[in-house]
């Protein structure tokens, strides 16, 4: 098997290449000789409005931010397709394991606009317990896994789980969403070098945005892109245009049959570009041009699939202004709600450390309970949780 | 009952634990077909199959990341870390991701299912790198639980409650009494309990404290003690995270005296823990100051390790000062 | 001397330590063009070039694996690591490397040139992974230093004395901070001790202990205890390891009581070394249990992050309740 | 520059393959068409010396571990050719940051073995101080670095020491072997790819052969070995065969020549494989055919070379047996020597921790020494060091 050679030659990658799968222009018309994806009406319309509730939920919620109603924000912005078009590809039982950027998936399988409102909010109805920073989501029932902010963590972390879903032989699959940032850690190569040891049916999705915060890809890697990393696991692997929703679909759709029927790992590498800052506490003029901006802004991959929708008649300018606007109300009024709601309780502080609370912790909690009864005026949150009293003054404390 | 060494009685506790849940996995480096480098493993994959135990690529941080994953996905994985020396790579996962996973989540998803299993601690010529006491790193991370055994009866019953607790929990295994330590172990199913000490001494004058392979060395310091007249009572933690220290600071409040030993380095080491706790709740019943004997602070050594160790008669010495104050 | 908040300051020093020797070279993520994400690195890459001042890819364990080479090899990398919660995916490098690399080798090499700058702590809205204080994980690492300033000048002396420390020093920054404490900083070149605490006010009646970010909120209590006329003595721990147990020890036997402050859970945190160590060595001074005021046992909030922190009110009660004894 | 295709193809990596360099048939033959390196007589007799020392010292220490003269040891048998043909192509000022098998690079460079056998017995000698286990060797002067046990650590250091070669500018480099197994570690990815992104002067020679302690490449990767991971970083790379030293010369004297002329990173793979076992705490029978280890003995490297030399007519069975002979004298002579040595002093316990050492560790070694002062029978070293008498009974203790 071994292939000998007597002549040292050095190889470096150059000698392939990999080309990026599209099937719209940015007209949103399919390119010649491209064929369109199995994509029936109804399916295509709700990747379609999800793109678009996405685009106007980080609108919103980053003015919200800037207001100073909500301390920190992350727009998927630009990125609808790559996040949208994968998850309608899968199976709606198949786990998700993101970075932290793709509401876009929550939002295609039925997350609600309160749902996303009380975690930014960190409210009394936060699933996370007002515990980690606005956009951590995480749902049980959508087998989404909660957001941690630790990059690539979740990488190796869909390995195993999609290694117990292939035990457990339900056909399902992971997913896992990073960035091409995120990639460069050692749990990246961990992942997939376990995944194609172990032939485990998880699909590796990079969104290459360009950036990590400041950062270019340049600086980044010197290869061209994630992709060829594949290689080096013999494992499957796709580029795609991240700005076409119908080609990410397709390569995903396609990467789940290698992934749940074969047992194998595929890397899919989506290239796209991150048009808004990296958070509502960055500001990207300082590292990159505007121009650079406007040419992706260009590539609106909402605005392509809307332009392909239309095309084929599923989707008209009518429905369109009405989505925008009945959207924009939701957002809005479940705003107001969220804001409001109290905080999660002192025993918050507590729970699920461990599956039941400890002695100690008791002690602890305890402790502070005593502490708070003296200084309400101090902990309006904690004193509000144990119903305290407190002067009307420090209660300002909560409406910023 | 069975006579068995303190591996014989690891392997025993895996080998019920996935005869018993299909959900069990085992893996690591090295523990498929060979067994592990210990042979804690042995026979695993013959009676389970590859699928159930099996041999990772060489990457700490893959293969916690990987039982993270599979723990969340409701499998009960028991990962093998070759050595406590190389669990480092795997510190993120352990200390960001395990530690946290329920509290971040809201309880929605969890790791209780994971077991780390590790070999741990010096005394056999291993230098820097096969010798560390690494637990006081862990027992700093709340979520975690960390579950030391003394001897080959608790070894087996600890590990089955580990491996059945809702909770992650670390192993710390003695690897000096891997093979060292034997004792009657009965071949079938048992627990011991997570989070509670064990008085395995009773005395009046003193308390002495430790974990693990210390214990033995402990007990030979009692001996001492007891030729001189000082009657010791000794406790073994056996879980250090939570830590019992009820029983402890009961003990104190009756013997007024306390000495704790670990092999780890004296700074930062989980005996300060230990002191501090106690000196705080014993304020008025300690009659001498709570000594700790412990390694250096200094790496593990090698040619010098007898010198560096807190064996018997430096336990001992301690004991004596104390209750000569 | 001029008006600097605490990121100007440190900016100041790895100017000047750039500008005096060129083997100073600084980088981690994003350190580069946009000169970090607090922009304590802003201008250096334009200053020095893109050779000694630049973004690295995002991987911990490279950013350190790669520093303790070049540290090695004779150069003095500053090596950012963006939050001390990203830290871990380094801990290998630095607890089995960095911390043994000297010892390990006989002194044939060593990785004396590194400083590693990361911003830790609380208080800042950040939840879990933006808050922590991992302090006590490498306090309990011998081989390595740990220094953590509490105001600009602080930073700007000590920075340049780790920088040019013959080993390897762990540089913890209180983000919380960064732009909110100012002060007189002198514009030239100067050091302060590393390894040396310091009194910051002094008092007869108890001995307040605590660094970084924590001397703020630990003065305020103090003030708050003099309105009741308690006295407090204070100090800088500054240096964490290896620590100034001297001063501690020396300030408890004039006082008699002790009170400890971290951010950091409390078991296992280093306020527990520092109540072991003068609880011994002040057996026969105390007059009331040393308290630790502290994080809670559990990973850091975000919405009760008030409730949470060790404030000023809660140091208040632990000093009242030590002198009420 | 990005191409575009418009049908969902998968790539595997099997789009290419790797050849293996070989210059030499295991007859020590130029293969035909291959042309030998510019390696003259005395560099390829130095070379040769240094894989033959290399195994009769591993011989020789492997049975003295059996008599419990040694506590540990491990081989390079097998491997002397990747070792030392690799060692022979660098600058003597290259700086060389192995794994832990490849005492043939300070065999070649010119380890004395009294240098090996002072660390091997942890003697006062040792320049480690008697700190690790054995085969930790360093040597500063060789420009050696000592070895620690944690693997791949050494990898990304390697990245960063090359990175202060560059910017001294004094055109050396940095050489770092690795096993295959190791290579799957995470520093691994962060060395790779930290090198290919700020273009630096290192060798990444990996050692495939065939195992990780028990467990073989099959399980370690999916791959066709490690050299297509090279792909993914955009680095040169070339895989030679490891038990034809003349080979590895020629690849690591030409990837030599692009790091250190180009700035650039290279990757090597030799394949080879471990013909002992993993250390001497370990038992091969457990999980590895006899016959499979008996083909590879044939493809010995060390005689492979010696062929070629003795038809060069550059070495004679003369001059084989006579330095068979010598080195075997010279190794045991010094063995008896190095056992015989004091352990290093009770003070080595504490220096080296920090370049000073602390009052702390003043204070704990000044505690212990009143301890051993009491007990000095329990301490034998520690009391020699003091200069205590013990009773005769206790020395026993030493003579292991
Ligand atoms: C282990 C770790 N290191 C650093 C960070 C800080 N950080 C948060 S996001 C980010 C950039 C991520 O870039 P990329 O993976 O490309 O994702 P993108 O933001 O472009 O979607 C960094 C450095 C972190 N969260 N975790
Ligand atoms: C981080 C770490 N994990 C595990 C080990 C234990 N260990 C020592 S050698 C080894 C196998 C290494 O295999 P490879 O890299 O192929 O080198 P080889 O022994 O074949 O030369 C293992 C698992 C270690 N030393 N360090
Ligand atoms: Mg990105
Ligand atoms: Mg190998």
């Amino acid at each position: 098997m071994t292939r000998f050679d007597h002549q040292p030659s050095f190889m470096t990658g150059d000698e392939f290449s990999i080309p990026t799968f599209s099937l719209l222009d940015p007209e949103g018309v399919l390119y010649e000789g491209a064929s369109a994806p199995a994509l029936e009406r109804d399916h295509a319309r709700r990747l379609y409005k999800a793109m678009l509730a996405t685009r106007l939920l980080d609108e919103r919620m980053l003015a919200a931010q800037r207001q100073g109603r909500l301390s920190f924000y992350m727009q998927c912005t630009g990125e609808e397709a790559a996040i949208v078009g994968a998850t309608a590809a899968l199976d709606e039982r198949d786990m998700i394991m993101a970075q932290y950027r793709e509401q876009g998936a929550l939002m295609y399988r039925g997350f609600t606009i309160d749902e996303f409102m009380n975690q930014l909010f960190g409210n009394e109805l936060d699933y996370g317990k007002g515990r980690q920073m606005p956009v951590h989501y995480g749902s049980r029932k959508l087998h989404y896994m909660t957001i941690s902010s630790p990059l690539a963590t979740q990488i190796p972390q869909a390995t195993g789980y999609a290694y117990g879903q292939k035990l457990a032989g339900d056909g399902l699959c992971t997913l896992t969403f990073f960035g091409e940032g995120a990639a460069s850690e050692g749990d990246f190569h961990a992942a997939l070098n376990m995944a194609s040891v172990h032939q485990v049916p998880v699909i590796f999705f990079c969104r290459n945005n360009g950036y990590a915060i400041s950062t270019p890809a340049v600086e980044q890697f010197a290869a061209d892109g994630i992709a060829p990393r594949a290689m080096g696991y013999r494992m499957h692997v796709i580029r795609v245009d991240g700005n076409d929703a119908l080609a990410v679909f397709e390569a995903t759709r396609r990467a789940r049959v290698i992934a749940v029927e074969q047992n194998k790992p595929v890397l899919i590498e989506a290239m796209s570009y991150r048009l808004a800052a990296h958070s509502s506490s960055d500001d990207p003029s300082g590292y990159r041009a505007k121009s650079e901006e406007e040419t992706w802004r260009l590539k609106d991959p909402v605005l392509r699939f809307r332009k392909w929708l239309t095309r084929q008649e599923w989707w008209s300018d009518d429905e369109q202004s009405e989505l925008e606007e009945s959207l924009r109300r939701e957002v809005l009024d479940t705003l107001k709600r969220a804001e409001k709601r109290a905080a999660p309780p002192l025993d918050s502080l507590i729970t699920d450390v461990y599956a039941e609370v400890t002695p100690e912790l008791t002690r602890q909690l305890d402790g502070l309970k005593r502490h708070i009864r003296r200084y309400p005026e101090a902990y309006p949150k904690g004193a509000k949780s144990l119903d305290l009293d407190i002067a009307p003054a420090a209660s300002t404390d909560e409406e910023v | 009952m069975a006579k068995m060494n303190l591996l014989q009685a690891i392997n025993g506790a895996l080998d019920i634990a996935m005869a018993e849940d299909d959900k069990v996995i085992c893996f690591g480096e090295d523990v498929g077909v060979f067994g592990g480098v210990f042979r804690a493993t042995s026979h695993l994959q013959e009676k389970y199959g590859k699928a159930r135990c099996f041999n990772t690529p060489l990457v700490e941080q893959g293969i916690i990341g990987f039982a993270n994953g599979l723990a969340a996905q409701g499998s009960v994985p028991v990962a093998e870390i070759q050595f406590a020396d190389y669990i480092f790579p795997a510190f993120d996962q352990i200390v960001n991701e395990t530690a946290k996973f329920r509290y971040r989540s809201g309880d929605l998803f969890n790791v209780g299912g994971l077991t780390i299993r590790t070999p741990y601690g010096g005394g056999i010529a291993g230098g820097l790198y096969h010798s560390q006491s690494p637990e006081a790193y862990f027992t700093h991370t709340p979520g975690l639980k960390v579950v030391v055994p003394r001897n080959p009866y608790q070894a087996k019953g600890l590990l089955l409650a580990a491996i059945r607790d809702p909770d992650p929990v670390l192993f710390l295994e003695p690897k000096r009494l891997y093979r060292a330590a034997t004792g009657e172990v009965p071949e079938e199913d048992y627990q011991l309990p997570i989070g509670q000490a064990e008085i395995t001494r009773e005395g009046g004058d003193i308390t002495l404290v430790g974990w693990g392979a210390q214990m033995e060395v402990i007990h030979k310091a009692a001996e001492l003690a007891e030729e001189q007249g000082i009657d010791c009572e000794v406790i073994d933690l056996r879980t250090l995270s939570p830590w019992d220290s009820d029983a402890v600071v009961e003990s104190v409040l009756k013997t007024g005296r306390l000495v704790i030993s670990h092999e780890a380095p004296l700074t930062g080491g989980f005996a300060g823990e230990i002191a501090a706790t106690v000196a705080e709740r014993c304020f008025l019943y300690l009659e001498s100051p709570i000594r700790r004997v412990t390694g250096l602070d200094t790496p593990f050594p090698l040619v010098l390790e007898k010198e560096y160790l807190p064996d018997h008669l430096k336990i001992f010495e301690a004991i004596r000062e104390s209750v000569d104050f």
